[in-house]
């Protein structure tokens, strides 16, 4: 046991048991109605999705501020995402919510870091006017992905983008000084800064990082929901949990190393769930009873709680 | 310095969910051009159906100065804490698209015949709503039926519901031997992709479901459950039927994305706000001890791309009511306005308008 | 005299009201250990920072081999030839030995934006294989090493590429036996190299043995240099003081009896780790010195007994044998404890000399139930006062404190809940030479009111001057006990320590 | 460079950083508010009736922020408020039937229950209050949907009787006297931003942290509770979206009022108050002057950065997550 405790891939062969453990479970409980091959590949479309959006927030939380604007991004960047597929096709597609949401990521870490506040004020701040402009984006309709642009929204190119975006975010933070420096900030910001790293330059660089895997999410998700309406009153919040849940997945699987891996498979995990209750017939409202409980006692059993240890 | 309402001119206040979703900015739409006509003042508050936002909202409006305010609330009990406000500011209030229900919150109901302020209310059949959507499903050869809903606990939500089961209900008992099935609905809030996702597994956990009904949720879930059956190339064999118009409802019926829906309602609140503008002229007179004055407003039902061409022509591209015709109708006795909103179909603004 | 290598001109700082550096002008030159000393405050962290990058300099030039040095950072300044070893831990947890080696100069491993991790990690190893610490792994996290190993790689990480000015500010109080040596050995190759080794310390014996040159700064004024040879503790002292004071501010008394009243009792007490299965006694009136090297376990021994170790086994109890088992216990009972790491364990610096003195006696200060902002106020003051706290009021916040004036607020904060069991871990630690007198002269006065004082210290003359008796601590156990007497020398103490 | 330029101008102690601007700020900010709304609106914004208006918008905001207030002083964040009040408006509607005090105690309870369940994450599994509170938010969403699946939860017809602005009005005081009592007048203040100003320190101080952080927990929970009665009786009924996005508006409130997000010694009482009440004279005010909702939020999002950017302390934990 201990021996396999210190195995690199311990953290990832327990996810893979918890996750065939939740699979075995529903496929007892509703043998005929879910779980098959074909149905697995239609849950894990959202949770791919969901996925890309936990890697982007995981540049964020490892250093240790949060960003509550995730969803009011993905909000905006769709809708521009939407509009702009009517005038230039696929590559308004996919262009403009990268550039949407590096953008709003950019603006994110530059009024975190000038005007030196905590970043959840920052970022809620923020998402109130994020949300703002989607309401005149769409001028109160509901924008609708025209039915010629929607690859996006199935196997395989959302698979493919996907793992493209999961890839990108393991590489930057195995192969790449950000990486590192992403990594030595979450650590000990005094030191960081005193061994020359820029600190408030790698935030922002992060919050960007983030913002462009929102923009990544945003076209999967319009690709997938196909429509995309204004939020307003911070109702888009309720859009930052999910993806954040995958990020707690890669934060408490952090010391085994491969978080990606860690926030995918965290993901599948959630979608696995909310599909065996449907398939259970069970009212999908406990979903996030169920989802709630399991992740904290996931997080729970992951760490382990050191005496003493400062945990704010 | 800013527009705010100067003390003659008359103020209506509107507590909506959103007005800035799909439904909600049609409603505003309406709203601010009767408002137009009648050089009247309006000041929106979004409430998003929490509750104690909606009672805030109506402190919010009275507070600043409405003569009258129309309320979009979620649960009955909340208009408890409304009429009161409303008493002790002496403003008017009507509910539009929902109506306090009198055996399931009787003591509310009293309350609101007590109040000299609270007008009534214009609201939909929403139980017969969902037993016509169903009844055309039935008729049409459907027998599993999945159910996606948006939010818990809503309460348009539970009446259309009711009037789903009741038409299956009736189907089974009378065909015993060809028995249809209504699933558990399945929550989908009102996103897109969550109703893509409610859609696809409800399917997977139903393969022989052969319709769907999206019960509403602004629009969103259902275009993300019509996508994803595109995506599987569902479209066409399974019949989805819905409560919220989609802006290519027309493409959609021909490609059998969508079978059936009804909608047309956002005329709705203009109803409840020339009532109570009637109300704060003098013009309507509530009798002591009544609820005061009811609309039951018709929904438009819609099956067929002509169908929908007509409704695109003559409540999308152009609106169902004229300036002229909003200030007269504003002229009108309560009957006649009943009258007016109760007749609201097509046909009677084809009558009114082509020409 | 070697050649000048550094010449620092006319450096002038100010920290708002604080004049930190008067503009200071000293020369290094090849091929030595340049001391740098002065009582805490008097500038010589902020030179060396001015001149590393840590801190921007108001005026004034460093001249390094002819060319102007000016840092923009640490890292900065080691591209420029000077690098400075710190005295807080410099390493980053989380990553790997590597990565913190090489923190801030990846670029030497990176094409096209891609970390060459293999070729790092192998530099890496080579470097530390060449300083003689091929146990420590460059791939492994750094967490898998202590604190010792650590502060090493430091020492690797801030020297492998030969600068020009080494600066180490302060390091050896961080360090226990191995550690120094290890750094030392470090010291001499970088002088034999022809480089100059800037050497910090408040330890003069080791000064005046280590280094070939000393300069001294006072108030942050250049008072000037002399050479090992012209170098006795006293000259020193002297010279950062500006004014003579002689060996005797330790106690003077010899031979007086201890009461055998037992008013603290250790039995069997095992930390983890840390402490195996200890006893000892603590008499009334009496200042019992615990010495050893700094990771024989000593420190520990201070929070087993205060309670606050976490997993302890074994009983402390008091005379009356009541067992304190939790800080709050040990308050109680009036015990007292100032920790060797004053700004974590001693004083939540991020607050108020007021809250800071009063946390332990809120409850002493309620009248009628009611504490009051007042009541408070005037409680720290007095106590803050008593000490001769250097402040600007009680509001003040700690951070903005001296160490000096950091202790004092601890022992002002000990001194009014009137506890008579007071457990003091070094408490003179990087702390200038008229703070200690008073510290030491205040605990005299406490054994003469016969309040009795753990006192645990890696300083032997400390041990030696002020301690009844002295318990020397050897991997977690007690390994010799000595009676107070003027025949006792410092190397009796230290052959039981190694 | 940049950064050590910052820490020498940090020194000279500009007139942002002093102490007594430091206080002054967050009053002026709530006056600025106050004045800059009341000319914009004629005044209207002030008549009597208003000002009681305003307040019924606000005592549920008041009292949940006590309890978010302390935990955040201990340096913790608690973002499971708003679920919590659902659950516990729904515990109370439900006791309503039987008894208003049984109703009172079983929100109180329940309220305490969860905030122990935080505490016991947070405090003794060692997870960091921010990812405990979010699970906990989504856990009892999740619990009060499924409460009221198939309708609202209704409180006892006659519940709103209490509904008068004496009654609220005393019972929002006598819970803000009682805290304030507690808070400055039993050295539970100190301990708490000792707590969160450095929590070991503290420990070695003789202050029983975890105890403590539990007991503020529940606490926050149980105070919740009083809110959630508070919210009862106003809306009558529990709906599945009861008590959304208070905790966002919670922080919001605080913020304003000058509380610094990472807690500690700058701490002070008068924040929550200050904060609540500009937070509802902004938002009423914005309705008044009859502009589009979206433009309403847009200007709300950037006055809000303009206070917080004005009026927050930088110099308390100069490191900001
Ligand atoms: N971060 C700072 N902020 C403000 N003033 C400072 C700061 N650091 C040092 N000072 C001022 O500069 C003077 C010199 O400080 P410095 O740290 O160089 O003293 P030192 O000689 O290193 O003392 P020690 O021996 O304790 O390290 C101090 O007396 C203090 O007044
Ligand atoms: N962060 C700071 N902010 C403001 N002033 C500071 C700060 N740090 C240090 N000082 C000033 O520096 C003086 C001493 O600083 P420093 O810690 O460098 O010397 P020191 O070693 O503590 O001196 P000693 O130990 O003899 O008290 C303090 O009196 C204080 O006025
Ligand atoms: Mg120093
Ligand atoms: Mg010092």
């Amino acid at each position: 046991m201990k021996k396999l405790k210190q195995n690199q891939y311990f953290g990832i062969i327990l996810l893979l048991v918890m996750l065939v453990a939740f699979w075995a479970i529903f496929k007892l409980l509703a043998p005929a109605t879910f779980g098959s091959p074909d149905k697995l590949a239609t849950y894990m479309k959202s949770a791919l999705i969901y996925a890309v959006g936990g890697c982007g927030l995981y540049f964020i939380c490892v250093m240790g501020p949060f960003d509550m604007s995730v969803g009011a991004n993905i909000v905006l960047s769709s809708i521009i995402a939407c509009n702009a597929s009517v005038r230039f096709g696929y590559l308004g597609l996919i262009i403009a919510p990268i550039l949407c949401g590096t953008l709003i990521g950019l603006i994110n870490g530059l009024v975190y870091i000038k005007l030196h506040i905590s970043s959840l004020i920052v970022t809620v701040a923020l998402s109130l006017i994020y949300e703002a402009l989607s309401v005149y984006a769409t001028n109160g309709k509901n924008v609708i992905l025209d039915i010629g642009f929607r690859a996006f929204g199935d196997y395989p190119a959302n698979l493919i983008l996907a793992v493209f975006a999961y890839l990108l975010c393991a590489f930057i933070l195995k192969y790449t000084k950000v990486g590192t420096y992403t990594y030595a900030i979450g650590s000990n910001e005094v030191i960081a800064k005193n061994m020359g790293v820029n600190v408030p330059k790698y935030k922002v660089v992060a919050f960007t990082l983030a913002g462009l895997f929102f923009g990544l999410q945003a076209i999967l998700t319009i690709s997938f929901g196909t429509s995309m309406t204004s939020a307003s009153n911070l109702s888009s919040m309720s859009r930052n949990f999910t993806p954040l849940m995958g990020t707690f997945f890669g934060l408490a699987f952090k010391k085994y190393g491969h978080p990606v891996i860690a926030i995918v498979i965290g993901e599948m995990i959630i979608q696995l769930m909310f599909n065996g209750f449907v398939a259970l017939g069970a009212p999908t409202t406990i979903q996030n009873v169920v989802t709630g409980a399991a992740l904290l006692l996931i997080v729970a059993l992951t760490t382990k709680p050191v005496k003493g240890a400062v945990v704010k | 310095a800013v527009p705010v309402a100067a003390e003659d001119d008359i103020t209506i206040g509107v507590s909506i969910w959103s007005s800035t979703d799909v439904l909600g900015s049609q409603c505003k739409k309406i709203i601010d051009k009767a408002a137009d006509a009648l050089g009247v003042n309006v000041m929106y508050v979004d409430q998003g159906h929490v509750s104690e936002q909606v009672t805030a909202s109506v402190e919010q409006l009275c507070a600043a100065g409405c003569d009258g305010i129309i309320i979009c609330n979620s649960a009955d009990s909340e208009m408890t804490s409304a009429i009161q406000t409303c008493d002790a500011n002496s403003v008017y209030l009507t509910q539009f698209f929902r109506i306090i229900s009198e055996e399931n919150s009787p003591e509310v109901y009293q309350t609101a015949c007590n109040s000299p302020y609270y007008l009534g209310a214009v609201h939909e059949d929403e139980v017969t709503n969902g037993y016509t959507l169903v009844n055309l499903l039935l008729e049409n050869g459907d027998r599993n039926i999945g159910l996606e809903a948006w939010t818990v606990g809503d309460a348009t939500f539970q009446q259309r519901w009711t009037g789903y089961k009741k038409a299956v209900d009736e189907w089974n008992e009378a065909n015993p031997d060809d028995q249809a099935t209504l699933t558990e609905p399945v929550y989908a809030n009102t996103s897109s992709e969550e109703g893509a996702a409610a859609a696809l597994s409800l399917y997977n956990s139903n393969p022989d479901m052969d319709a769907l009904i999206v019960a509403g949720g602004g629009g969103d879930p259902l275009v993300g459950s019509i996508g994803a059956f595109a995506n599987e190339g569902l479209t066409g064999k399974i019949d989805v039927v819905s409560t919220d118009f989609l802006d290519d409802l027309a493409a959609q019926l021909e490609s059998g994305g969508m079978f059936a829906e009804s909608g047309g309602h956002f005329c709705d609140p203009l109803f409840a706000f020339l009532t109570t503008y009637n109300a704060i002229k003098g013009n309507y007179v509530k009798d002591e001890g009544t609820f005061g004055y009811e609309i039951l407003f018709p929904y438009l039902y819609v099956s067929s791309p002509e169908d929908y061409a007509n409704y695109e022509q003559y409540f999308v591209d152009a609106d169902p009511y004229t300036d002229e015709e909003i200030v007269e109708m504003a002229g009108y006795s309560f009957d006649d306005l009943n009258k007016a909103a109760t007749s609201l179909s097509i046909d009677d603004v084809i009558s009114r308008h082509s020409n | 005299m070697g050649e000048v290598l550094l010449k620092a001109e006319k450096i002038d700082k100010h920290f708002g009201i604080t004049h930190a550096l008067d503009h200071v002008s000293i020369t290094f030159n090849k091929g030595e250990i340049h001391a740098l000393i002065g009582e805490n405050g008097s500038g010589k962290s902020t030179l060396t920072s001015c001149l590393t990058g840590i801190y921007k300099k108001d005026s004034g030039t460093f001249i390094l081999d002819g060319k102007e040095v000016s840092a923009a950072n640490q890292v900065d300044g080691n591209h420029q030839g000077v690098a400075i070893i710190v005295q807080e831990i410099g390493t980053l947890s989380g990553l790997t030995v590597a990565e913190n080696i090489f923190l801030g100069n990846e670029d030497q491993f990176t094409k096209f934006g891609i970390k060459n991790t293999a070729a790092m990690n192998k530099k890496a190893q080579e470097y530390l294989d060449s300083y003689g610490f091929n146990y420590i792994d460059a791939a492994k996290t750094i967490d898998d090493y202590n604190f010792e190993d650590r502060k090493l790689i430091e020492i690797v990480k801030s020297t492998y590429f030969n600068p020009k000015i080494l600066v180490v500010d302060e390091t050896t109080t961080a360090l226990g036996q191995k550690g120094r040596e290890e750094l030392f050995k470090v010291m001499h190759k970088m002088r034999d190299m022809g480089s100059c080794v800037i050497f910090i310390s408040h330890d003069l014996e080791e000064v005046i043995e280590q280094s070939d040159q000393i300069s001294v700064l006072r108030d942050g004024v250049y008072i000037g240099t002399i050479t090992k040879e012209e170098a006795t503790t006293d000259r020193l002292k002297q010279l950062m003081v500006g004014r003579e004071i002689g060996n005797n501010y330790y106690r003077t008394d010899y031979g007086e009896k201890i009461s055998d009243e037992v008013v603290i009792s250790v039995k069997n007490v095992s930390v983890k780790g840390q402490i195996d299965n200890l006893s000892l006694e603590l008499h009334k009136g009496e200042i019992l010195g615990i010495g050893g090297l700094s990771e024989c376990g000593m420190h520990e021994v201070g929070k087993a007994i205060f309670g606050a170790s976490y997993f302890r086994e074994g009983s402390v109890t008091l005379g009356d044998g009541t067992p304190i088992n939790s800080i709050p216990d040990a308050i109680k009972h009036s015990m007292a404890y100032a920790s060797k790491d004053r700004d974590n364990e001693s004083l939540v610096i991020n607050d108020t000399i007021c809250e800071n003195i009063c946390l332990p006696s809120l409850e002493d200060l309620k009248k009628g139930g009611v504490l009051s902002g007042k009541t408070m106020k005037e409680f720290a003051d007095k106590f803050a006062k008593q000490m001769s706290t250097k402040m600007t009021g009680v509001d003040q916040f700690v951070s903005a404190l001296s160490g000096g004036n950091k202790q004092k607020v601890v022992l002002a904060r000990w001194i009014g809940k009137d506890s008579d069991l007071i457990i003091l871990d070094s408490p003179t630690r990087g702390i200038d030479v008229k703070v200690k007198a008073d510290i030491y002269a205040m605990m005299n006065r406490m054994r003469k009111e016969g309040k009795s004082i753990i006192m645990i210290s890696e300083e032997i003359m400390e041990l030696l001057g002020m301690a009844d008796r002295i318990l020397i601590m050897k991997d977690g156990k007690i390994n010799g006990e000595f009676l107070r007497s003027e025949e006792l020398r410092d190397t009796d103490l230290i052959d039981n320590m190694i | 460079m940049e950064s050590t330029v910052k820490k020498e101008s940090a020194e000279k102690i500009p007139f942002l950083e002093r102490p007594i601007v430091r206080t002054i700020l967050p009053i002026a900010g709530f006056v600025i508010i106050c004045v800059l709304f009341a000319i914009l609106t004629d005044g209207k914004l002030f008549k009597p009736k208003n000002i009681s208006l305003l307040l019924s918008q606000s005592y549920m905001l008041l009292i949940s922020s006590i309890g978010v207030f302390m935990v955040m002083t201990m340096g913790g964040l608690d973002f499971s408020q708003g679920s919590m009040l659902g659950v516990c408006s729904i515990v109370v509607c439900w006791l309503s039937h039987y008894n208003i005090i049984l109703a009172i105690i079983g929100g109180v309870v329940t309220g305490g229950l969860i905030g122990l369940m935080n505490g016991y994450f947070n405090v003794k599994r060692k997870i960091t209050s921010f990812i405990v509170t979010i699970c906990n938010m989504y856990l009892f969403r999740g619990v009060c949907a499924y409460a009221t699946t198939n309708s609202p939860v209704y409180g006892v017809s006659d519940i709103s009787k209490y509904n008068t602005l004496p009654f609220m009005l005393t019972f929002t005081i006598v819970i803000f006297v009682v805290a304030y009592l507690a808070f400055t007048y039993t050295g539970l203040g100190s301990r708490l931003k000792a707590i969160g100003a450095g929590e070991t320190a503290a420990r070695f101080a003789g202050i029983r942290v975890e105890r403590t952080k539990m007991l503020i927990y529940m606490t926050a929970g149980c105070i919740t509770g009083l809110a959630a009665f508070i919210n009862s009786i106003k809306v009558g009924s529990v709906t599945s979206t009861a008590g959304n996005q208070l905790e966002t508006q919670i922080m919001i409130a605080l913020v304003l009022g000058g509380m610094p997000v990472n807690g500690g010694a700058k701490v002070r009482f008068y924040n929550i108050i200050l904060g609540v009440m500009t937070y509802k004279v902004l938002s009423s005010g914005l309705v008044m002057l009859m502009i589009p909702t979206q433009l309403q939020q847009l200007i709300l999002g950037i006055i809000f950065l303009i206070e917080v950017a004005l009026f927050s302390d930088r110099k308390t934990g100069m490191i900001v997550k």
